[in-house]
């Protein structure tokens, strides 16, 4: 299915954006369900399901115990099964908790068992820092998800896509991991009503330029927007990418930019060692190694947890300004 | 935490921060004999169909005045604490989520009697008043939870890591059946290293559904270790209701299934939990191993921050029913009763603590944040055996 | 899974593949009384002192003549192939590490013979018998063992991992407390679905003490769902006995935790696993939530591998009481008096398997290994709602 | 401490080394204990800790239940208060079980406490394939680790190195993970008898060259180094860095490397996407555009778990064949 067309200039959040999605799930999948801590009765702690449990009733939306492995093999084992389960893993920072479920069950299982099973089931859960909520619940851990063939993973980093890559991630009959972004759920944007998909796989150009290309990830794709207004300041023209699916990545339309633009920077939230900055830091020069003008830039956060303090947190967490750096110390502008 | 803000207005307005008396005793006073009606049959059912052979519900005997004073003061220290951590919150002044332990204080007063700075404990996101009872001071809490730099974790922290080794108080955690295995480990330590102490785990009926608290306490039973682990059963895990959580009552059911005593008690009870930790201390410092020690107790507030009533999660008259049995309230009443204090000397002491907290908290607002060279401090420590 | 060559020389022989008897059998054949005494006193002691209400030991009850030959043929098919498959790893002819389930046949028949294709089980790293128990077939078995693409998973799943969802064998499993959530997982479609279908899940005493199994019973508890969680309690994880790896001698003791009941069933007596796990499945199909049968076992063999005898972590004396126990020997000794059978057709039955094994057999030899382009295929499947 | 000199010319092979390398801290530190699955009775199932509980006694050597969150737990609670455990997962595949006591607890706790806690833990483990043990008992991880800031994670590729990381491991403050690799467990090389330390974030040079630069991690050493013969062959002068570390990692010897041979090829076992590699290639780059004559190359895994059939294990393991013919697609040789 193709991107409906945007229909009229109705905007809403983030959060809203996400319950809109799950909501035409529900509606279209006869046996898809919601299960996870307080997504029923208390609509989820972001209130991303309010109201789903009164309009399906229970036994399309579950409150399930503080149990991660139980949650993820819920998933694995109904999705195994005929069921189209959403599973919601409250924080990504939780995800240690349910690692073997995820990577030896649900990633492997098609493979191991050569194509037998078919495991369509959707999870979803909140990444990034920004409300001084510590090192246990403000990490990225998306590159840990990234690394493991057999499952997708998207960061939807506005409202049209926190929809559409719901749906999207729905209807996939693999395991995808939706991994939303809870400093950005207030962000509202114009969102068509009903069903539409935002594929999986495709990174999309928020803004075109000539001189560098930008490539971010989740909500540092408005920190890169913000960031290239002050660049054009400098004298560069600057091209957006938002990557949007990091598992399957779509290398194509990053090399194509990268082969105009001659420079490239990778922006993400999470630690920049070992993350998935590296990843697509190594495929540019791979692919493009002769059109490029400098060395790929990464910016990520600094080799540390995630620290409470407001002010620590503020220098932690990269921001326009960061990227801007970035930029003039690389290029020496 | 996850903090859920909802749409409803709060029905019942909580305390301010200076009130000289815990929340309850804000209510009509019930009649000297009504509380000790209610404690006698406590809302939470103690007895279960399915309950197995070593748990018990534990009485009331008699300690010293100087252990009934104590008691007293952890209880009303962490309540105080609570009270004014949760209104500072609520005015936009503490960064993050605080998970307020306002109406379980007799758990944490009544198991840390009995330790020293030797013994550890481990902590959860409702870990303030676990540090307060375990010898923490206001200063450097108030300013952890600001994310100062004179805060116990020099800011780093803040409430849900809140933490200080040299007490035994081997951290708050933000993970959920977090504590427990870590809990095991320091009880490990403590046998291996031969000394007399023991580890508390603290962990929620909630908590006892993640795979973490079985397997520390199948390990812990194996070896013997002496590690006791409080399950703080207020009946919630954030907003789903244990009914919806687990097939079961009682937390220490669970108990026989590792091979160690599992017993229940009244958690708005200081007494009552007083002794049955102490019982379960004393066998493991004696190498009898560990314990599960189920409280049945309430929290007074919402799962995160200060509002209490209004909830669409639980009935306003449950959280009455709770508060009407206010641990400190009741236990005030009884040492008056005993003639261990009167009621001008639990009056000054309300006084006394939140002088104290006045002078904390100023010192919090005072003390620097930390600086930018700090954020890359301490991820690693030097090396060296 | 870890495979540990120890330096010892075999005390005793392993069977070859061509025995035409279980190994039991091998020894003098015990009387019948003893037999029949061993039975009544088993080994295993089925009563502990933390037991709580819903357990029960069960005893013999009368099924047809069809029911009991199929619980034997059951038996004998896996007894046979797992012979004949530990043989070809002995001579070195299967790649990777083979766990097998010889002594335990009983557990995988009795539960078997109550499910269709529509019911699920979950399995384990010693999973063989358990899909020769749902309906697996030697050829695809033998050619999956060798990594040929006409095995159940086209040569890429192997032991550990051999599977087949027509079937409703949702796969060996290499994890150990891999198979619970997901089991529980599927039980919770059968519910959605408004299915009248079951799921077993099958684990051991070692995995007993794994944080997924903990959480997956409570879950299923939660939301009585049609799931039997089958303890194959053999006294050892790995090379580590159960005493050393948990306080409880009973697993069963850990249901009431979750609210569900927990029964105890000698696993060496097939009759005795089909009626319990009978009368747990049929409560599941009705509504009636999820049961932990624990049966008591043992395997002949080694953790990996067919060495049987002379290991350092257990005594030949205990493998030699288990294998007076032998569940197929004794089972057909009971046939035999019961008219069911007579000794020569349970003989020609044998040779019957051993026929269909070696032709299984030499369809895997001659079985295709994957192309290489089938190494990048179902990783991920094509898209579709 | 600085290395011990070689003493005399004794072969052991690495499983051996392990051992030995337990067992000097077990004599050198009366507060360090073994504890994991099956490494008490059955001395590993490797063999990697036969004999320690004959010679120490059930105090220091202990087997546990099956359970690894308890297992990190008592790493993480023990090292807390006045122990130095050295904990054993059986098989890297396993940390999945307790991701969340490594990532959120061992990895933070020091961090989240302002220095207040120490942590001098040490975690034995083991990785790799070419044992036709299929998905769930072949995987290479550390990629996982070595985005977490707060442990350190080391994959010795010989024995000598065995040995003296994992004393060097034990030896410090930190939390470590000595990550080993299951298909060398045989190799035998020289190794000296008593203490030594090999010292952890510093990579080796296992050969020198001109040409190319071939950083290999742990038994990818061994293939690199005869995939250099063959390219000498082809008129190649090949220098081999065994990483040794991947966390801290030794971008310095690279970069000095690179400096001199212009060219960078980095090998792993784990699946190429998201692994380390792609973490060195970018900083190569980052470091060393201005003298990179080619794209820094990548080989390692292919998108997808590890098959059992040996025949297609065969093709999905890197080689030295599989470098070679990376290099020449790569250098158009
Ligand atoms: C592993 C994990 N899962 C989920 C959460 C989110 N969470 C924080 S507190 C909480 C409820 C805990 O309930 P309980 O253990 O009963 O403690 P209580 O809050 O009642 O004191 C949940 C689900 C978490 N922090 N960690
Ligand atoms: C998570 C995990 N930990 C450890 C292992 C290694 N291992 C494989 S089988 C086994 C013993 C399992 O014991 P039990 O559950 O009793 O099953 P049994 O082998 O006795 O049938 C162990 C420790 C594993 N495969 N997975
Ligand atoms: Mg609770
Ligand atoms: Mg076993």
């Amino acid at each position: 299915m193709s991107e409906a067309k945007k229909q009229e200039a109705r905007k809403i959040p983030y959060v809203a954006a996400i319950k809109e999605g799950v909501r035409e799930v529900l509606l279209e999948q006869d046996n898809s369900f919601v299960a996870g801590e307080d997504v029923a009765g208390a609509g989820g702690v972001f209130g991303h399901y309010g109201g789903l449990l009164q309009e399906f009733g229970p036994d399309r939306v579950y409150d399930t115990p503080i149990s991660e492995k139980a949650i993820m093999g819920l998933g694995v084992g109904a999705s195994a099964t005929g069921c189209r389960p959403i599973v919601d893993i409250m924080f990504i920072d939780f995800i240690g908790e349910c690692m073997d479920e995820i990577a030896n069950q649900m990633a492997k299982m098609r493979y191991m068992f050569g194509g037998n099973a078919t495991l369509p089931v959707t999870i979803i859960t909140m990444s990034g820092g920004g409300l001084s909520m510590a090192a246990q619940h403000s990490q990225c851990l998306e590159a840990w998800l990234a690394h493991l063939p057999g499952v997708k993973v998207v960061c939807p980093s506005n409202a049209y896509d926190a929809k559409g890559m719901t749906i999207a991630a729905a209807r996939d009959d693999n395991p995808v991991f939706v991994v939303f972004n809870k400093a950005s759920l207030g962000m509202s944007m114009e969102v068509p009503e009903g069903a539409y998909e935002v594929p999986i796989g495709k990174a999309a150009i928020c803004r075109e330029g000539s001189d560098l290309t930008i490539v971010a990830i989740s909500r540092m794709v408005h920190e890169a927007m913000a960031a290239a207004d002050q660049l054009k300041d400098l004298g560069l023209d600057v091209e957006v990418i938002d990557a949007r699916s990091v598992q399957p990545f779509d290398t194509e339309t990053v090399i194509k930019s990268i082969k105009k633009t001659h420079r490239a920077l990778i922006v993400h939230e999470a630690v920049k060692f070992g993350g998935i900055g590296g990843e697509i830091s190594a495929q540019i020069q791979e692919q493009a190694f002769d059109y490029l003008d400098a060395p790929v830039m990464r910016v990520g956060a600094p080799f540390c947890p995630v620290p409470f303090s407001p002010v620590l947190e503020e220098i932690y967490i990269p921001n326009a300004d960061t990227i801007v750096a970035k930029v003039k110390d690389t290029l020496e502008l | 935490m996850a903090k859920k803000i909802k749409a409803k207005k709060q029905a019942a307005k909580a305390p301010a921060a200076k009130n000289k008396k815990p929340a309850a005793n804000n209510k009509k006073p019930a009649a000297k004999a009504k509380i000790a009606a209610a404690r006698k049959k406590p809302a939470v059912k103690t007895t279960a169909s399915r309950k197995s052979t070593p748990k018990k519900t534990r009485k009331r005997s008699g300690p010293s005045d100087q252990t009934l004073k104590e008691l007293h003061l952890k209880m009303v220290r962490i309540r105080c604490f609570e009270e004014a951590g949760g209104q500072m919150m609520e005015d936009g002044k503490i960064p993050g989520a605080l998970h307020l332990y306002v109406g379980e204080e007799a758990i944490a007063a009544g198991v840390m009697q009995h330790l020293s700075n030797e013994d550890q404990i481990t902590s959860t996101h409702r870990g303030h008043g676990h540090l307060v009872a375990k010898g923490g001071e206001f200063k450097p809490m108030f300013a952890e939870l600001l994310g100062r730099s004179t805060g116990y974790c020099g800011g780093k922290g803040g409430s849900m890591h809140i933490s200080n080794l040299e007490l035994g108080m081997l951290g708050a955690n933000g993970i959920v059946g977090g504590g427990p295995p870590i809990a095991m480990g320091a009880a490990f330590s403590n046998k291996f290293r031969k000394t007399k102490n023991v580890t508390i785990s603290f962990f929620g009926d909630g908590a006892s559904n993640e795979g973490s608290v079985h397997e520390a306490a199948n390990m812990a039973a194996l070896y013997k270790l002496p590690c006791i682990f409080v399950c703080e059963n207020n009946g919630y895990g954030e907003y789903t209701s244990q009914a919806n959580h687990q097939a079961i009552v009682d937390v220490a059911d669970r108990a026989a299934g590792y091979g160690m005593p599992g017993v229940i008690v009244d958690g708005m009870d200081v007494m009552a939990v007083y002794e049955a930790a102490g019982e379960a201390i004393e066998r493991a410092r004696n190498g009898g191993g560990p314990t599960l020690l189920e409280c049945k107790t309430y929290r007074y507030y919402d799962h995160v921050g200060m509002r209490g009533m209004g909830m669409s999660y639980r009935t306003d008259e449950e959280v009455e029913a709770w508060r009407k049995r206010d641990a400190i309230a009741g236990f005030e009443q009884r040492l008056i009763e005993l003639g261990v204090m009167n009621r001008k000397q639990v009056d000054s002491i309300y006084t006394r603590i939140n002088n104290e907290i006045e002078e904390a908290i100023a010192y919090a607002f005072d003390s620097p944040h930390p600086e930018p060279h700090e954020l890359l401090e301490n991820v690693y420590c030097e090396k060296g055996a």
